[in-house]
């Protein structure tokens, strides 16, 4: 968690440039939209559980390399007052096939939308307004328990 | 003594970031729920049923028929809308 | 394609920065490992057919647009010697949400994997070798005529 | 007229990275193969039943019984292994 910008180009090379076995590297990028249920959103702030965010982010990547054989995985996710175009949340999987790093990226972000406890309350022209929690991600997350 | 805490629209509805409650022996998520909804108003509003809720406790989600035991932090909110 | 290195945070940036109604940038780097087959690799040559390489990158972008709601896509991959770590390809994807993002990104490498027409010949100390077609790149791709 | 090109693999082992040819009428990938691997020695042995070879015709993936026409460029080439 942090305030602060992620420079998304450091951290992949970081990520992969660790070891020469490394032959894939599978990232998400989140950014702040500009329009949500059809209202133009000015910006948005991000409320978070200090101490459990960690921990779930940590329990999430572990579950993933339990999982899928990957190296090594960054999550880095914005927390505080955001505004359109504003990148809002990374996860980089490095494995040594794609495969396996697109899956464990995917899954990754699924958890972390499902358990991660961060909140988005948006400003709208008619006011602040809590982002409502969507079933798709429910859905999402729930397909990684047929594989 | 257990801590309890409240998040996002949860902690503006009851206007409270949270608080500390002595349990009695044998306390779940789901009788700490009712017990604060007990308290009528905005209590009975977000604790009653109907409000879709979470919980963790010390920091990690439980389900509702989760055992509160003296020492732990206890923590409700909405379902989460991050990423 | 290009035998110079690329950006890959330039690249994400220009893709998502265009607009603001994007949320989602799925991406995949490839990088050149030092293992092979058993075989310490000491570099690499990308041998590629000028002119079927960006028709075939473009048809197979374009199929991905066809089928998923995304809005961009940036493809590149690099020809020529290189060596361990080095990166090879990138490709990136933006869509207003993570699911379609991350499977037509998916989509993409799948397909150029099996399409694209590049050969890489490797540098080992038995001598020189021009790398197999993977059956599991075949399979990889097989499994989107199912969807 | 038709251009043959040769790449990778195939390339190195035929010594040539492509020609020009004339096409007799109704000429298909499959029929050219077999008047290349007529020519005996390295283009037996690459172009003979075996091989894993794909074309490609005017730069896009085409299979065996594609008809060449006067004109066309015709590849050759092992499976790609980009990426």
């Amino acid at each position: 968690m942090q305030t602060e910008d992620f420079d998304v180009g450091a951290e992949i090379t970081q990520l992969r440039q660790q070891r020469p076995d490394i032959g894939a590297v599978a990232a998400f990028v989140g950014q702040v939209r500009d329009l949500n249920q059809g209202d133009a959103i000015a910006g948005m702030t991000l409320e978070h559980y200090p101490g459990m965010t960690e921990k779930s982010l940590e329990a999430i990547v572990q579950q993933a390399k339990a999982r899928w054989d990957i190296m090594d995985a960054v999550v880095i996710h914005r927390i505080g007052e955001l505004k359109p175009l504003d990148q809002i949340v990374l996860v980089a999987v490095a494995g040594a096939h794609r495969g396996e790093a697109f899956h464990a990226c995917e899954f990754i972000m699924d958890y972390l939308k499902t358990e991660a406890p961060f909140w988005k309350k948006e400003q709208t022209a008619k006011g602040e307004r809590w982002v409502d929690a969507r079933a798709s991600d429910d859905a999402a997350r729930a397909r990684w328990h047929k594989i | 003594m257990i801590r309890l805490l409240y998040f996002a629209r949860l902690r503006e509805a009851l206007g409270s970031v949270g608080e500390e409650l002595t349990p009695r022996a044998g306390l779940t998520i789901e009788a700490l729920m009712q017990q604060l909804a007990a308290r009528g108003g905005v209590w009975a509003e977000e604790f009653g049923s109907g409000k879709s809720l979470r919980a963790a406790v010390n920091q990690t989600l439980a389900p509702v028929t989760t055992e509160i035991h003296d020492g732990d932090e206890v923590a409700f909110f909405p379902p989460v809308t991050g990423g």
